[in-house]
């Protein structure tokens, strides 16, 4: 059976807007938050803008092997960090969400470690770049196979059932991971249980060249919460406000032992795949300039300083602010020196192994 | 102390560890009124109910990344795979997450859970009710492997792995599930991972082996006796990590040894400890460690047993070391 | 986009029938049938109901070591065999679709050698019982691991879209096979390709022990087709006229091109899962006896009783007649004789490799 | 003839081969529009179009699964796997269907499919970017395996693999990708599956690897060279079926053995070769066949290159033999 969202209705044709082109709040519900959050809300996403512009120029210095652009992405991860108790909560996050974790609250110099590799990374240096985790945040360290941490994201939500606490997990993925068989996996047993997660689909169209029509036969990802009898919304991921209230309700649905929810989010990445990525051969340059008129940060700042929170100025201190706590993260990171080798043989189990000590002395004497 | 089979030595201490530590919980299809296909978790439902027994639907990916989510939390999953060969739908949420997420991680997250699974041949299941994947955890850096032979080792061993502080794949010879039955000794008996056990004293040939294969081998070594030759016949019981002292000491007294086990030869488990054994004692060997095991070929129905390497195959590897 | 089918509504609440408890017709159409196809249905669900009581006799007696109880089913098996083209269009099926292959025309000796594991399997006694298949008739051998003939159905679907002929692939299971990942793998890539394939859904409510409730969150099976952008049809498995036409439309509209669906056939197996089941520890009596009263053979029955196209006399007539040629059959595969051990080291390759040559003088000397 | 990488070798064998023939299909993720992450199916989409080069969803069950699909019905799909990490979410098609159609269908139905995947380490990948699968399918009855290293060998063991009647895994070093161009005869130019190379003739010590690491081992063996020493190097190139007679004769006459795979050392494929060659040679062998391998460890990051096997520890492996 299908629960229903609290403010919002699942299965719709249309994402759910809250906030007009031109900045204009067109809910359907007094809008009752603080200016003070309302302010967060952007500078959450100016952060998380101004680190994937900071990571591309490191990884042309050479001073990292890899970045995953998230520009156009933040809206609706700015949004599900804010739906989320801190700390409390759970998040099983994927490669891309840059403006989740650091509005979540993850220090800079441990997004920015991970990427460099160096002695910064907390997860000593052990995967490529873009895979961040944190045990504080109770923020599951992202893994490449994708889809692949679905289930066991499932698992933690059946585990704080059987716990009786109220926390929650979410979980989120591109649109290509909800081909793989781990998704619909995890996604029906979490159906079956009644398992307090929150599934977030952030779908920018595209899974490296595959575009959507490719990916699957449906008209969008919302409707495949049909399937697990759950409710499923479509929602403009460009769009901070939306995607905050949207995420809210069906986090603290969870919560409250309703179930679990499926929310797409529709968004575009500006910017290729990866640094590997040439996106030239599968994607007109017109449809990437269509999309960042409809820039997330642009829309929210118009609404912002139609209601006097923000303005040039305040644009100008921010930018500076986070650009030197950004280069302050950087250079401590680069300073901390790169991880020793040794590193490697350790952490494969809880002790060391005879066999792995053996191998060890064979590398190192 | 009571005289239990394999299966029964499973369900009571299952249920004694979930007794023992709320935290325990069993998943997997058909776990829960049922029993369990083989009845490994007899009588657990009604005593534990569904949040701590949970029939899971039909998805190996979902019970064991399932189990893993539970684990990183820090409750201890005991993950039922219902036949080994099921566990390929459920091998990515095994080798890309559940062996590698310490490590990954820098380890934040640990995943102590146990993956169980009915294995091996024997029962005319055909190639997909008597597979024994064992060489493919075994490759796997991060996972655990043991493979008791005895009702009183089954219960030991996954004791054991339900303690241990990293995933361990408890294989279960199925055609011994009801073969035997022994005195299993409860409460806190646990059996060390990494341990092998001597079940025949001797000095003339040494022979290895584990799980289902080590009634044919005792065979074999009962047949030997007779003939007034002595085998000194190991258990490895633990095939990650696996007992290399005990085997390299015997190696290296006796100098002619045989490996037995049901897997597929090429690339199997038993290559390994050929592997190990050449590379450190191969002066004292007096002839090549022989291997016999199941055949290159997926598992067959109508030859059921004669796939599985029998006392006649062993003794005549065996005959071939002696007279090197 | 989901495609209509010609005469039924995909996604209703009931399930589609067109004969009533009492016999009587009560499609939205006129009934087109001639009598020989009226009576051959009932003839091919009455020769699954036999087989199967049969095979059970025969396991009792230590002549097979396995049997997959399909009575219940037959209905909804006998209704797909009649919308396929025979040796043209091609099956996927599972282990329980006794009626399905044999109403289709797999030769009595062949399913029957098959499960007795004698020199008169065609496929050289490799796999358990119920585990039939033929190259003639287009049907893929029958694998135990669930749901992974699923994602192959769709590549000879495929293949068949390249070949431009004018061919369907059926590919059957039952509800708990929906569950895996290599179903939704499948079943996805269909979708997004237009694959000319059927998928059909034998729901008995039950995985061995796992009732459906705890299988998924969804209402139905047919739901599950909003994820693929198909049509769903939920059908009354027990009975074959609705089976038929609903599975007739389905195969035609993939012939036609216009793409694929999903079918859920709502059945109940009589018998335990399979001879090594003990199904009292998870199903009240009290629920088999009721389904057993919406017998589809007895409910089929009086339809043709109603249009004297049955009677005692046929009964007795056809009962005799199938009892004897499955009886011979048996007696053949019997005294076919054992098969040879050296069958075991063939067909692992297109040549037996030396390795294997080695290992078989290992064995046979 | 023209000088080519190996990614461009792997893109013009494919294009000749559907060229040669129109039921040859690649499918995968990204091989459309993108031509693969690496190029290796550069310009074929806008050659053959979406129905012959088909860009699949994401699910490696899909590839693998739709590819044996297609085999069955009389189609020769290549299907890529973007990583060889990847692999494991279509693993149970792979063994569980692909390897065993043949065998279980008593040969009614077979699947002569290829499975191409970029593999191995030294790409700073990190442990989902650089693993190297091949003990656990060379350890499936049913499949082949072969592992080139170099432009010339990818393009005739590509073409033999297409053009086999088995299913056939295609392991590409990507670390090699673009690290080499060399002349690759183009035509008909097939590789014989199963045949090793003779890459230096030498009688002192026996080197045996495949795929990336032939960069290392053939760096060592010219260290050697110039210390005097005269290394017998063999690059298996197939892995299932290997060349044991190239390896044994070299083994049996040099005494000598070093074997080196980059893939973790437990269980791996060298310790197929090392068993091998201590059943068929033992009294031939003048010290122990020693493994330099890759470490049971997940493929780390930081340490790209210190996992792999280096020359430095090829060369000290030589010494121990030499010494022994
Ligand atoms: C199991 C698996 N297969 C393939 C890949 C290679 N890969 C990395 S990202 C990616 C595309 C993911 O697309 P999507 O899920 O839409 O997320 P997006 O990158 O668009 O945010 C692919 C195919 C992988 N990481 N894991
Ligand atoms: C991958 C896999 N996991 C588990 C099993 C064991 N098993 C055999 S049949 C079955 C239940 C199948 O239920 P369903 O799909 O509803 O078909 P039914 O038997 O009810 O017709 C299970 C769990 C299997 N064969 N394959
Ligand atoms: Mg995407
Ligand atoms: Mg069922």
């Amino acid at each position: 059976m299908i629960l229903q969202g609290q403010a919002f209705e699942p299965f719709t044709q249309e994402p759910i807007r809250l906030i007009g082109d031109g900045g204009e709040w067109v809910g359907p519900f007094e809008l009752d938050l603080e200016p003070e959050k309302l302010r967060g809300f952007y500078l959450d996403m100016l952060l998380g803008r101004l680190i994937d512009e900071r990571m591309s120029r490191l990884q042309r210095q050479g001073k990292t092997s890899f970045v995953a652009p998230s520009a156009g992405h933040e809206a609706a991860q700015v949004g599900m960090a804010h739906a989320l108790r801190r700390g409390h909560d759970w998040l099983y996050p994927y490669y891309r969400d840059v403006a989740l974790l650091t509005a979540l609250g993850m220090p800079l110099i441990e997004f920015v470690g991970q990427v460099m590799g160096t002695r910064a990374d907390p997860a000593k240096a052990r995967q490529m770049p873009y895979h961040p985790g944190s045990r504080e945040l109770n923020v599951f360290t992202v893994a490449s196979p994708i889809a692949s941490h679905v289930p066991p994201a499932v698992g933690t939500a059946l585990a704080m059932k059987l716990s009786g606490r109220s926390e929650v997990v979410l979980c989120t993925f591109g649109d290509g991971a909800t081909s793989e068989g781990d998704w619909h996996a995890g996604v029906n047993l979490a159906g079956a249980q009644g398992a307090p997660i929150v599934f977030a689909c952030e779908n920018n169209g595209y899974a490296i060249s595959v575009d959507f029509k490719k990916q699957t036969g449906s008209d969008n990802i919302a409707v495949k919460a049909q399937s697990y009898g759950m409710p499923g919304y479509l929602v403009d991921g460009m769009d901070v406000l939306a995607s905050y209230f949207v995420a809210r309700d069906a986090v603290e649905r969870a919560r409250e032992g309703v179930g679990p929810s499926l929310i797409e989010f529709v968004v575009y990445r500006y910017g290729g795949h990866s640094s590997a990525d040439d996106d030239a051969r599968y994607r007109p340059r017109e449809e990437v300039e269509a999309w960042r008129r409809r820039d997330p940060l642009a829309r929210y700042r118009r609404f912002l300083e139609r209601r006097d929170l923000w303005d040039d100025a305040a644009e100008e201190q921010a930018r500076a602010e986070l650009g030197t706590q950004l280069q302050d993260a950087i250079t401590r990171a680069e300073a901390a020196g790169p991880a020793p080798v040794e590193w490697m043989f350790d952490d494969v189990y809880a002790e060391v192994p005879a066999r792995l000590v053996r191998q060890r002395r064979e590398l190192l004497g | 102390m009571s005289v239990q089979t394999m299966a029964q030595a499973i369900a009571t201490t299952l249920d004694s560890e979930m007794a023992r530590d709320e935290r325990v919980v069993v998943i997997g299809e058909d776990v829960g009124k049922r029993g369990g296909v083989f009845l490994a978790t007899d009588k657990l439902f009604d005593k534990y109910g569904p949040d701590r027994v949970i029939d899971s639907p039909l998805s190996e990916a979902a019970i064991i990344g399932a189990a893993l989510g539970m684990a990183v939390y820090g409750i201890r999953p005991v993950a039922e795979i219902q036949f080994a060969d099921y566990v390929f739908p459920g091998f990515d949420q095994l080798v890309s997450q559940v062996a590698k997420v310490r490590y990954r991680s820098g380890g934040a997250f640990a995943a102590p859970l146990v993956v169980r699974m009915p294995s091996g041949g024997g029962v005319r299941g055909g190639h997909h009710h008597s597979q024994n994947p064992d060489a493919h955890f075994v490759h796997t850096a991060g996972l655990k492997v043991v493979y008791p032979s005895t009702p009183a080792d089954s219960a030991g061993l996954l004791r054991a792995a339900i303690r241990d502080d990293d995933p361990v794949v408890v294989m279960e010879p199925k055609r011994l599930y009801r073969a035997v039955k022994e005195e299993v000794p409860e409460g806190d008996h646990v059996v060390a991972i990494g341990e092998a056990a001597v079940r025949r004293e001797g000095d003339d040939v040494v022979l290895v082996s584990y799980g289902g294969s080590m009634a044919e081998t005792l065979k074999a070594a009962d047949a030997l006796q007779e003939q007034g030759i002595r085998p000194h016949v190991l258990d490895l019981r633990s095939l990650q990590p696996w007992d290399e002292d005990a085997v390299l000491a015997a190696a290296a007294r006796v100098g002619r040894v045989v490996l037995v086990s049901e897997s597929p030869r090429t690339a199997g488990f038993m290559a390994e400890v050929s592997a190990t054994i050449v590379e450190e004692v191969m002066d004292s060997l007096l002839a090549p460690p022989l291997r016999v095991t199941g055949f290159d070929t997926p598992y067959p129905y109508a030859q059921d047993r004669e796939y599985l390497p029998s006392p006649n195959r062993i003794l005549r590897a065996v005959e071939r070391v002696l007279t090197y």
